[in-house]
């Protein structure tokens, strides 16, 4: 039974060869369908290579909110011949990719390249529309429209507009929403580029009304403009990266990694204006022991990383907790494991080891934010637990996230206040009394800021009294290790409830959905669908990891009468948290690991799989 | 000299202020003390106000010298006081930054920071207590063993070259570069102040005598008491030497300088060259961010108003 | 109700100034011992520090096994005022210890330096018998009997020797049996050193035996001459460093931590004769990567660390699973942590580290014995694994086996076979069919040898096809995660319950504890204790934390009416893997994380505070 | 030179017998295929059985030079090559290892293991692409960018100083250090057969081009269409140039032979010196295990008879 957002959906693929361009061009797309009212999710494939390989961009957009892609592409626009077909034909064992023409829907349609000659049998489909367009033709004619007749091949990357063009004449959508993105994109000294681009798109749209008289089934309007509504397109780096800017922070030092970087070259853009040091490290290890420095310095500090460089981080880590650092946060974007593994595809597989980052005993606060709002508070939220209980903080997120493209209303930040936690006042210059370790009821001893007279303290990796100096004794190191953990009791007890999870749809259901991190917008799509089987559905979502609200969680799942995980990861590694916490095993697991975040239906079919056949564990991969 | 100049005037703060009341636990005649008492007392002779300084070690033996001085301390890992001196730098720019750290710490496990933080050239210092092995752990070869040398300590003598600190030093980009001897504590004063001075990250590596573990590298080995006469060799005891380049843009000049550096880095066996090595004044990574971010010359990072900032227009940007 | 073993045995503790000799004094007391046909358990406790801070030897003995030691001390031998009464005069704050006197039991014994000159009255307790021995006299009058009179100041160090030697004329024990330790330990071209100190044992014996009239209560006996056995004394880092080269270990890497780099320098003692290479590295990441290479290169490969170091293995570690490198096998000496923390004290902090050590979802083993022969064993064993499961391995070891010394029978090797996985025959020579991660029912790939022709293959870090080339294909990503980790499926299936888990006691019991590790010892000892407040006692001691005998423990427990987990840490590190992995929630805890090994005494307090007050969680610390 | 003779014998093993039939992802124009195509000349023309050649890579795009090449091949970690090669050469040093990666691989994160693989001196080369960007991600400066470039990859000009890798492998002991040209393949083979011919680890810096983000260091710039000149000066062309130190235990031609190295290493801007930069015949770290070990003169470890070893006289030490 089609939900109303199956129906009222448009989804669109943009394919073509890495370096060629498509990010700009789809997200010009994705802007002029948002300018039009409709609500807009996009995310990106791509190689970790820089130049040839297959990439696609897709974008999902209907004129009700939607927060995840289907595996049916209404539309599918191929700037070369793997696009449509993959690369099976030239890999010896398994292709890297199939293709996206199996994946059309019926009644959807393909425009490609006319040069590409592509006979129609290869498509081996007669349920789908063909849009062949000459794009070198139809660019040469848009340019001599601008005065560049014959200067096709200089600007070759324009074919991608002509693509765009073809696109939105072949869907019907309006050409004025599409110039305006274009003139929004170039701007200033770019201003001509506009134009040109803006002629491309009009030559395409007219080849492709005037050349193919049949249309596509599923078509896509703007929705009228009285109830437009005024929508920023923001991916998930740019939402930490203000929300860091907004906390105050003073230090972000990074090293290049996939898919981390983004947010890291964003804030060194954004950064001097707003006096934020951006430092590029020799590697992560410095990159955590220089956000230390700085958070011990007073300064909020912050570290952004994936995977490999979490690995070298491990024991900045373990010397920030027992130094009771404020800070430093470290975002931690997910992406395939193990090992260099998958560097530009997305997974959810480092939550275990964020839980356990190091050796020995330590405190420290975990919590995986699942959409682009969540993102902004707890990376906001994440400086102020930093200071408050002087631990570090891993936010984790995933390369989705990071990537995808999401139409947002502006974002609340009217409940975001800043706290620095306790400040120690100097009775004096001499500071004589001053503990920095000092022994406390809920762990937490106020610090100084280094350069004040009376706040001089000393710290150490080594077990440590309450001045910092080093020692061995067997009744401080009790009193130490009480203090440092009973701060993330103090955690558990002042964080917000709805810091740590949020029940989705009724308190009470047959099926309780759980899971973690930006699987939540799909798992939200697919509730209605999965409803249409009969059954009520809620959805228990987990942003705070550690401390773990597990008297909450027992209870809701306790009271489940059938649940099911749903993670993005071969080991269900939430599940084991939750196993871990309240002794709850789940019912069944959803998983997926293959590199590539869960389409819409996936969740469908897995949840269903897993249910009508009585599987514990299911995979799935549409892929 | 700068120091004679600070000598002469009246000190506002007591050379016992910048002592901490912790029990020092080296072993009887550990070359670190001479470099203790040397750092505690450049600080003095400088007068810099001991909440305005940031004392940052790495772990071994020398590690814990951060406990000793008594200014803010960060006794932190091993081999990364580099790293973490320069976030508590950059973090505030007001503080005198001194990384402190053994030869193991900074030339074995902290190579990797060791050769980045030359050519960050940030307005710190670095001093190296070179023992020739790994103290606390119990006297393995640390990287400055020569080859072939073997210390009661070892089992085997060292199949390993000793790393030359003062070359690497000059190929990674630091701006001053020097070395000094743990027991010559008037010298070593005199060079840490040299180094404090510096605009830019000075580096020192000081010859450090290890009783317990180090029977080759002994005070009487350095006296030359076999030789006769001292295997110090001071660099500023030739007329010739100078180790500044007068002009920073002169390519000419600061290869004629670096070689030269080179060349007297290499006097080992029997002539321990010590002294300033090298010297350029050249722009700190400081004055370079604050080129960037101006209110950064009035105000250290820490003490800039970052918390009210308005964001809309970055979001303006994304509509 | 006193039990054999708490009548019987003698616990005997030297303390002094660390760098003062204290340890070989101690050796070749608890040398005399064994060699009287006494079961003899002998543990140090010492600072991070190299000359000067309190460090102390117990030596515990009975004529019945013994494996563990108790807080009470029968007989205590003090070279200095600090180990009589500790340093809370000079520290400030927390003591760093409170000296040795209050845990001498009553009817025990002191022997101190009457050069101390401490009035008795300091002791504060009328239930001790004191021996202030004149040390420096007695040496004095013993060089005199060598020849070498007036040279006390130059052989001051033999002052640990007087002591020994008032131990054996106090206690009564067979002053013969200390003589031939003595020259056991100084052989050769040190003959002259051991008459020396035969002659200080002979006249502290016999300035005791004619000064003092009173005998303490417990005295000790070697056991008749006909009982004897013929037993080592062992350390835990001697039983892995021998078990490593019996199972072939062609490269060892290190780079020197407390308490790990005993092993290696072990190694680097031995090695050499037996064709073992071992290299002090530049850090712990070059020594992971190093094995890691040596390991694909088809040699044996190891690296011996503490969690610092470990820290920085994480990287490597999922580098070698996602390259199904054939090890290394990690051999981690567990220490106080966090962090730096207590570099020379024992803990067991790092089991979740240990079994979440990289980011990702990839294979690994990770096995922690108990006791010597475990150690040995699994030592050995974790060989195999690397080799036939081609998957990096964990041994987690404690400070507390590094540094322990047991008296041992000899080794029983007869069952540890070296088994080296499948190895791929090349049909040709150039090896056209070979692929080094071919697709396998259980996940093992036959490896080849570099350097030999037809074995060419590639490897990456990166996700790879079959044939090790990198690819990002859906289909072949699902099929690699599959077939790594099926590896552990097989490995789960093949490695013997044996070295999964024992259940020590009878099958069912009124008291189940549950532990790991070297708190093995500890706990065998006090279940005859605690048998006699009325319960019948077992021990699950849990070996193979990965792959996690689930089911079989799953099974134990639940059928278990009442259960305690005993572990040396803050946070119940088990206790979590066993809950993550059964549901099974312990009913109580009893922790220590004073960074001391549990005395058996200890053991039963915790366990009998947990039960009679009905504590969930109970911490000791008697230190 | 060993390749021109070897060039004029038969051939056993054909040039395509050292490449795989992967296909090769790097950007068109990359000067990455120079210096493959260099790597596999030279192993053809020194006829290094294929299945005796471990070439361990790094990551970044230089990376994946190991999937390129027919032999044994690790591709590691990024900055890991080094310690994965010597691990490689440890267990069986009848294999030719070649470590290959990116500049920001060995002298940035790697930094550390390129400084003490230099002390060490095990026989196997070390082969840096040095493009002055971190290609892979995308443009990021490299530590060989010099300070005040700006690619336009990057949003800023860089303000920290550019390595000087020819400097630092001097003063890390390397015992030959060279450095080539990725356009010139020519002289580049020549150089890499020197290098693997060493015994000892030889080190081999090679300006590469990044035509997609680096946009100042091109094909063009170096071949001075600017200045009507080619940059690139050969060190051989200079007729008193003379790399090699023939006494080895002459410290004197020891340190002078470095201090003309270190000179030419600065020759920058518009003179940059390629070829053999330093040279020395020392003992090798496999020579003094040998030595310790003399059946790894027979051979490599891994075909020792490890696994039969009798340990009852260590067990009996302890009784
Ligand atoms: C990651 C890590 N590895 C190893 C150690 C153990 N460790 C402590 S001090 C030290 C070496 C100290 O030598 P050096 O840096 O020369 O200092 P010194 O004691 O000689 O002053 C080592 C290896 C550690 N603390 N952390
Ligand atoms: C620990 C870790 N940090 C970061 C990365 C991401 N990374 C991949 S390649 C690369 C840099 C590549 O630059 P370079 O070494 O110069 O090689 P090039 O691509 O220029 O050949 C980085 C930072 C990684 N793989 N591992
Ligand atoms: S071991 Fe050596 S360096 Fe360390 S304190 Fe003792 S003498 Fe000094
Ligand atoms: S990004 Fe640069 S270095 Fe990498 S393949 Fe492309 S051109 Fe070559
Ligand atoms: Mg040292
Ligand atoms: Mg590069």
């Amino acid at each position: 039974m089609p939900t109303e957002l199956s129906r009222r959906e448009f989804s669109w693929v943009l394919g073509g060869p890495q370096g060629g361009g498509i990010n700009a061009s789809a997200e010009i797309y994705a802007k002029a369908l948002t300018r039009g009212g409709l609500h807009v999710f996009a995310n990106i494939e791509f190689h970790s290579n820089i130049m040839g390989k297959h990439s696609y961009y897709r974008v999902t957009a209907a004129p009700i909110p939607v927060r995840s892609h289907v595996d049916d592409i209404h539309m599918l626009v191929a700037l070369d011949q793997e696009s449509l077909f993959g690369d099976a034909a030239e890999r010896k064992h398994y292709p890297s990719h199939t293709g996206h023409v199996h994946q059309v829907a019926p009644g959807g349609s393909i425009i490609y390249d006319a040069d590409l000659k592509i006979d129609p049998a290869q498509f081996g489909r007669d349920d789908i529309n063909l849009y062949p367009i000459p794009f070198f033709e139809v660019l040469e004619e848009a340019l001599k429209q601008v005065g560049k007749g014959g200067q096709s091949r200089k600007y070759i990357v324009m074919r991608n507009t002509v693509a765009l063009g073809a696109s939105i004449g072949i869907s019907g959508y309006d050409e004025e929403l599409m110039f305006e993105a274009i003139r929004n994109e170039f701007k200033g000294r770019k201003a001509e580029a506009a134009e040109m681009n803006v002629e491309a798109v009009r030559a395409a749209a007219a080849y492709a009304r005037s050349h193919f008289s049949v249309r596509p089934e599923r078509r896509l309007a703007p929705v009228p403009v009285e109830q437009r509504k005024n929508r920023m397109l923001i991916k998930g780096f740019q939402a930490v990266g203000i929300a860091k800017l907004r906390a105050g922070l003073g230090l972000q030092t990074y090293y290049p990694i996939s898919p981390a970087t983004d947010e890291s070259v964003y804030l060194e853009a954004k950064g001097p204006q707003y006096q934020c040091t951006v430092v590029q490290c020799e590697d992560e290890i410095a990159s955590i022991n220089m956000a230390i420095g700085a958070a011990h310095m007073g300064v909020r500090a912050a570290t952004s990383t994936a995977g490999p460089g979490f690995a070298l981080m491990s024991e900045g880590f373990g010397f920030a907790a027992i130094t009771e650092a404020p800070g430093p946060v470290v975002f931690l974007w997910q992406r395939g494991g193990p090992s260099t593994g998958l560097p530009t595809r997305t997974e959810q597989a480092d939550l275990q080891f964020a839980l356990h980052p190091a050796h020995g005993d330590f405190p420290h606060i975990v919590v995986a934010p699942g959409d682009i709002e969540e993102s902004f508070s707890d990376s906001f939220e994440s400086f102020n637990w930093a200071d408050r209980y002087q631990m570090p903080v891993v936010v984790l997120l995933e390369k989705f996230l990071a990537s995808s493209l999401f139409s947002s209303e502006p974002i609340d930040m009217s409940k975001l206040k800043i706290d620095r936690g306790q400040i120690y006042q100097p009775a004096d210059a001499d500071g004589d009394g001053y503990r920095r370790h000092a022994i406390t009821a809920d762990g937490v001893s106020p610090r100084t800021l280094p350069g004040m007279p009376g706040g001089i303290f000393s710290t150490t990796s080594d077990e440590h009294d309450p001045e910092g100096h080093i020692t061995e004794g067997v009744e401080n190191r009790i009193a130490m290790m009480r203090k440092r953990m009973a701060k993330l009791q103090t955690a558990a007890r002042e964080i917000p409830a709805t810091s740590k999870f949020t029940l989705h749809g009724p308190r009470q259901a047959d099926l309780t959905l759980v899971a973690w991190g930006a699987t939540k917008g799909a798992i939200l799509d697919a509730m209605s669908e999965l409803e249409a089987d009969g059954r009520s559905v809620n959805f228990l979502q987990i942003r705070l990891m550690r401390p773990f609200p597990s008297d909450a969680v027992a209870a809701i799942l306790r009271g489940a009468p059938l649940t099911v995980l749903i993670e993005n990861n071969y080991s269900a590694q939430l599940g084991a948290l939750i196993s871990e916490q309240t002794g709850v095993v789940l019912d069944h697991h959803v998983l997926k690991y293959d590199g590539r975040p869960f389409s819409r239906n996936e969740i469908v079919e897995g949840v269903r799989a897993a249910l009508s056949e009585q599987r514990k564990e299911v995979m799935v991969s549409h892929a | 000299m700068p120091e004679t100049a600070a000598a002469a005037a009246p000190k506002k703060f007591s050379l016992q202020q910048y002592k901490t009341e912790v029990h020092v636990d080296w072993c009887p005649g550990c070359g670190d003390f001479g470099i203790l008492s040397s750092i505690q007392q450049a600080l003095f002779q400088l007068q810099i106000p001991p909440y305005k300084i940031a004392m940052i070690s790495g772990i071994g033996c020398s590690g814990k010298t951060a406990h000793y001085v008594d200014t803010y301390g960060l006794h932190t890992l091993h081999g990364r006081a580099l790293p973490v001196a320069t976030g508590a730098k950059l973090a505030n720019n007001q503080l005198t930054v001194v990384a402190v750290g053994g030869d193991g710490d900074g030339y074995g496990i902290g190579a990797g920071y060791f050769l980045n933080s030359g050519r960050r050239n940030l307005d710190m210092t670095y001093i190296v207590f070179n023992n020739g092995v790994y103290g606390l752990t119990k006297g393995q070869a640390s990287p400055t063993l020569a080859k072939g040398l073997k210390t009661k300590s070892m089992p085997e003598a060292s199949i390993q070259e000793g790393i030359n600190p003062i070359a690497v030093a000059l190929g990674a980009g630091y701006t001053w570069i020097g070395r000094g001897y743990a027991l010559d504590v008037k010298s070593l004063v005199s060079l840490i102040v040299q180094a404090i001075n510096h605009k830019g990250t000075s580096f020192l590596d000081v010859f450090q005598t290890c009783p317990v573990y180090n029977d080759l590298r002994t005070k009487e080995w350095y006296a030359g008491e076999d030789i006769g006469r001292t295997r110090i060799r001071r660099l500023e005891a030739d007329p010739t030497w100078n180790p500044v380049v007068s002009d920073p843009l002169s390519i000419d000049e600061i290869v004629e300088k670096k070689t030269r550096a080179l060349h007297a880095s290499y006097e080992t066996g029997d002539n321990l060259a010590v002294g300033v090595f090298y010297s350029i004044e050249l722009p700190t990574y400081d004055d370079q961010l604050a080129t960037k971010m101006p209110a950064l010359k009035e105000h250290p990072l820490v003490d800039l108003p970052l918390y009210q900032r308005d964001v809309q227009p970055l979001f303006d940007e994304l509509a």
